[in-house]
């Protein structure tokens, strides 16, 4: 199994006319993913490689049976695109357009809680369960089927690790970028729980990095409810105080928020760290064997 | 973005909410005549955008008009953590008989504005925050129905006993709220929130910061930036799709994606070296790219060796490799620079620069160690050709 | 609250709604000068408050200026449903190709503001309801959100085909929704909604109405008000925290609470007699408001028989029978008045009435039937005292 | 036992030191009612009635242990004061306060939705178990204990219901007053389907009015769901359409919300409708013999 998408995943991609949309769009299909359709307004009734584009996710929804959703529109109407798949009914929404507003992410939060859907991003490389279902940006050949869940604020950085633990033959059941923005879908609380019960996980990869508290709550989480092995690594030791690194959320703030603290956080609750990327996998296998 | 004090309280009155009179100055004579203007005692204020002002000397209380022009000299031009004091704000003397602390901020956690709210005013709220967290009340604020009467008079009700001052902040707090949200705050807070002796309620001091992402819709609060001369750097950096962020080390990284860029650096003072910056090229694969970015690590002397770590996603290696090679041919590059492509198309960007004087290496720990070892006798060496992988 | 099409269409244009370009007129002569200024044909509108003006001969089309004139001409001083034509309003003909009926108003139902759009538009919308309903599309507006442009262009589509009109009404849509939650409205219609041979939409007639209850923070549109002469005595009798409503029959009726006041009414149907009106004093216990009643029952001429029916609750009975006696006293009452009082001191109240010449009853069913048996020989008897009770 | 509002029922005034909420806090004490509380902004440490009261129902809950309020502020505090009752946990809120504006109300509901907060109002005289709870304006000496549960659009028209009632020796578990508004809290099918779960109540009155097509729906429910006797009587036979007969919701528009089409909708599903107030009981008797 996996989690949260399978092969019987259905995407629809919103933005599916534009140039990323369009790109992935193909790549996901090549990859193997079941993507029904797009959306682009006022394109309703044209074909992008072979899927058929609808002028709105409720018309996509209706005629394919999509169930999930990945969006590529620009950073100013994403939230309009994630509430338009939420009121169709889609069930998972994965936002990859970067430089989303936060308060326009405050103001879904509520709605998506009220109709159930699932977010994952904005600003992320979306998720892949390897040889099933990759929706999302991710270089899929990087990715081997196994029993590892990997969960990441970062992309490329996901991308290293994969790469790490797929040479060492410790393949992925699923593993999901949740993105860089400081409010973002699912994060690493509720997926700690979707790998915990997953039957095919069997050790879990967190990838976190400064800014926030989240890592120290995910600990937290960790140390209450989590029985499978965690592994975890954190970027930005060297990050300097009051700079956003990149992503909208990995800033120190205020002196809290950094590395160090959220390594400690970890290692309190008998969660290794890695210091280096290469050193993921060995401490997952050490884990495995205790 | 980071606005100055004088900036913000300019935005509070905006929204009615009631600071102290006061007045923007550049020089001594103009802070002599502001004082003349605003009636003694004053406060003579350094507008930088950093912290810690008071504690550096840069806030000064002038009793008498020679006071206030001395305390101009003292302060303006002085060094605050690296800025420069270029202005000033007079501000009226206000006596006052209690100081609070009022501040929204997003919260990550419960994913919604939160107000925050402490009899603790007038000191460093990051202190109180870590000594006595319980010091600082948190109410989050509903998206749906944002700051709703009652919830205003709950906070003030927490604050203040007379139900005067309770109107009053409650009043106040529902003008913030509307202020943060309006202008696509990140943190908008007021220390002290001082009663004075009138009876008033009286923003002190206060302090705005913006949500980047939202600029865009915010042309008014994004003509407010004063970038220093690194920010301007990074500004003209984001202009061309790269972020850049200088650091004081001496190895220039170069890497796709905020997440491994920022492991490059912690991998790059693992194996103790040090970065001398922070930039990430992106996603896409123009080659164009790759020749602005070694452009800009070029442009800072401390760095004596150039690292590049690509993982290959979007970003075509080839593609990477192509910028590369462009940008050894216009470029005048006399430091030695290594190489790590993995992920997409990395064979083909290997062979592409297979015949060119770049150090390659296969993995990201590699590259961190060569970069350093070829940093620590970086002579005026070439860059030469190692080994070839992924 | 109802208001004219011509008042509606300048709301509309504050929000920036496309309307018809248009002149308000009182006499033929500015009808002919607005025809002039306009250019031809207009179209030249009855301004009442109330439907069917069309069929009622009240909308012309005017080819020439003459027409136009005489249009005007059979137009004002017109009756339509018992209101008088005092003005009309001018219109420029537009050329269209196609008509479309947009509305927002609040659902019971989901306890939302609801969207409705239908293709079926330039006819009474009530028939195509009725007949058609699957020819209405009905969109609930989510009171969290508001009129996303999501929203917006969903319903557009629904509509239209082509692209750029689906995107003139995804804007006209949001301010529309915009403009019914600023006012306060319960009705906001354009119909039809128009799609001009230049290829723009525009409204062509609008309606609006509007919450009572939120009248008081929406000056502007409670200015609007023409109430009619039968308006205006609801009006005075509200101001005095009386519902009252003029009804054709001659049994005037003084209640408690609107439901009770609705039964009684049907209770007189129900034994033959016909309510003269529906009269609620509502639920406070102040003797003037019982004399202020008596008196508005009857300032109706019509009306020859009072029956009072009160259940005492907040209400009590004694002060209305107290109010009683003092009408009594106060006013020149010359036709038989039936009372009966339940629930709330009841019996204090009954015991200060004994001594009047009022008809007491037990029931309400009692007191219905008494006031219809005292109405069919109501010549000049002075009120008599019957039976006490309760 | 009865619906909403018991013995254990502890009730908060907000408002109490009005000229409203004081006369009806010391009726309803009067009435033993558990009355605990009242909120008047300002006013904290004072007492009416000896009532305590407090500034804000939040201090006001958690002092007295208040689950359930009542609402006597001007009509333009009101969804306020609603809100604020929601936001402090109290779990049922009866809002007597008349010329609440409709948009208000369609503000609120998904919050109180959200919250799991039940509403009785506004525009209504509240509700009463008798014998165990009065949380309203309803002049407890009228009602009887026992088996009729009863649910109105009116006031006093319900007294006049309740009156012919007990004179029969019909006692009731709970009549709520729902309001006259357009938009208002727990309504018809909430209600019905509360007394079918209640095993105190034998049979049910509904008290419709014209406008809206609450009966309508009410009706079909009762088809669906309501397997106890229901007797109905609808108001305003009489009335003329387009006018607003004192209640905000009780007006015909567009020629439908009509008394006619009510009272058809009730007798197509075997629900009999009195035609006279002094029909109910005997109505009652007859379908409870069935």
């Amino acid at each position: 199994m996996s989690i949260l998408v399978n092969k019987n995943t259905k995407v629809i991609v919103q933005g599916i006319t534009g140039r990323d949309g369009s790109f992935h769009a193909a790549k996901m299909k090549a990859y193997g993913t079941h993507v029904v359709g797009g959306v682009s307004p006022g394109k309703g009734g044209q074909t992008v490689d072979g899927i058929p584009v609808f002028n709105t996710v409720e018309d996509a929804a209706k005629e394919t049976g999509g169930n999930t959703s990945i969006i590529f529109v620009p950073a100013s109407l994403a939230t309009d695109a994630v509430l338009e798949a939420s009121e169709a009914g889609i069930e998972l929404v994965v936002v990859i357009s970067e430089g989303v507003p936060t308060l326009d992410m405050v103001k879904v939060t509520p709605y998506l809680k009220k109709k159930g859907t699932k977010l994952i991003g904005p600003n992320c490389p979306g998720l892949i369960s390897p040889d099933e279902s990759l929706v999302g940006i991710l270089p899929g050949n990087i990715f081997l089927k196994g029993h590892v869940g990997l969960m990441s604020r970062s992309g490329t950085l996901t991308y290293e690790m994969v790469y790490q633990l797929t040479n060492q033959g410790l393949g992925q059941s699923t593993c999901i970028g949740i993105g860089g923005d400081p409010i973002a879908g699912l994060y690493f609380q509720e997926l700690l729980q979707l790998f915990q019960d997953d039957p095919d996980t069997d050790s879990i990869v967190l990838i976190g990095e400064i800014g926030g508290d989240a890592e120290e709550r995910a600990a937290q989480f960790i140390k209450e409810y989590i029985t499978k092995p965690v592994v975890a690594f954190i970027a930005g030791q060297t990050a300097p105080a009051g700079k956003r690194m990149g992503h909208a959320g990995a800033i120190i703030s205020s002196g809290s928020g950094t590395a160090d603290e959220k390594i400690a956080a970890f290692e309190s609750v008998g969660v290794p760290v890695a210091r280096r990327p290469i050193e993921v996998p060995q401490l997952l296998k050490e884990m495995m064997h205790k | 973005m980071k606005i100055h004090e004088f900036q913000a309280k300019e935005i509070f009155s905006r929204y009615t909410i009631p600071v102290t009179r006061e007045i923007l100055c550049f020089t001594p004579a103009e802070v002599t005549s502001a004082t003349e203007t605003l009636g003694l005692p004053v406060v003579v204020k350094a507008q930088v955008l950093t912290g810690g002002r008071g504690k550096a000397g840069g806030v000064k209380l002038a009793r008498t008009i020679d006071d206030a022009t001395q305390a101009a000299h003292q302060i303006l031009g002085m060094d605050i953590k690296g800025y420069m004091v270029e202005k000033v704000l007079v501000a009226q003397g206000v006596k006052f008989s209690a100081e609070f602390y009022v501040g929204l901020t997003i919260d990550r956690k419960t994913k919604s504005v939160i107000f925050m709210a402490s009899k603790e005013g007038g000191v460093e709220i990051e202190e109180v925050a870590k000594n006595t967290p319980e010091a600082i009340l948190k109410f989050p604020i509903d998206a749906d129905l944002g700051m709703t009467p009652f919830m205003a008079r709950k906070i003030a009700f927490a604050l203040f006993n007379d139900f005067n001052l309770v109107k009053q902040a409650t009043t106040l707090f529902q003008k913030l709220y509307t202020m943060f949200l309006e202008t696509d705050a990140s943190l908008a807070e007021i220390n002290p929130l001082v009663l004075t002796d009138e009876g008033n309620l009286l923003a002190l001091d206060g302090k705005m910061t913006f949500d980047d992402n939202a600029l865009f819709r915010q042309k008014e609060i994004a003509a407010l930036n004063e970038p220093t001369e690194d920010e301007q750097k990074e500004i003209s950096a984001k202009e061309k799709g790269l972020t850049y962020i200088r650091l004081d080390g001496s190895i220039g990284c170069m890497v796709n994606g905020a997440g491994l860029a920022m492991a490059t650096m912690d991998l790059i003072k693992y194996y103790g070296g040090s970065p001398a910056n922070f930039l990430d090229i992106g996603g896409s694969s123009n080659p164009q790219k790759v020749i602005d970015a070694m452009n800009l690590l070029l442009s800072d002397k401390h760095v004596k060796v150039v690292m590049i770590n690509i993982f290959g996603g979007i970003t075509r290696c080839d593609d990477v490799a192509r910028g590369l090679i462009s940008a050894l041919s216009q470029l005048k590059i006399d430091i030695p620079i290594v190489v790590r492509l993995a992920g997409t198309n990395s064979k083909e960007g290997l062979e592409i620069i297979k015949q060119s004087n770049l150090t390659v290496v296969e993995t990201m720990s590699e590259a961190a160690q060569k970069a350093i070892s070829l940093c620590k006798d970086c002579a005026k060496q070439a860059p030469y050709l190692s080994s070839i992988s992924i």
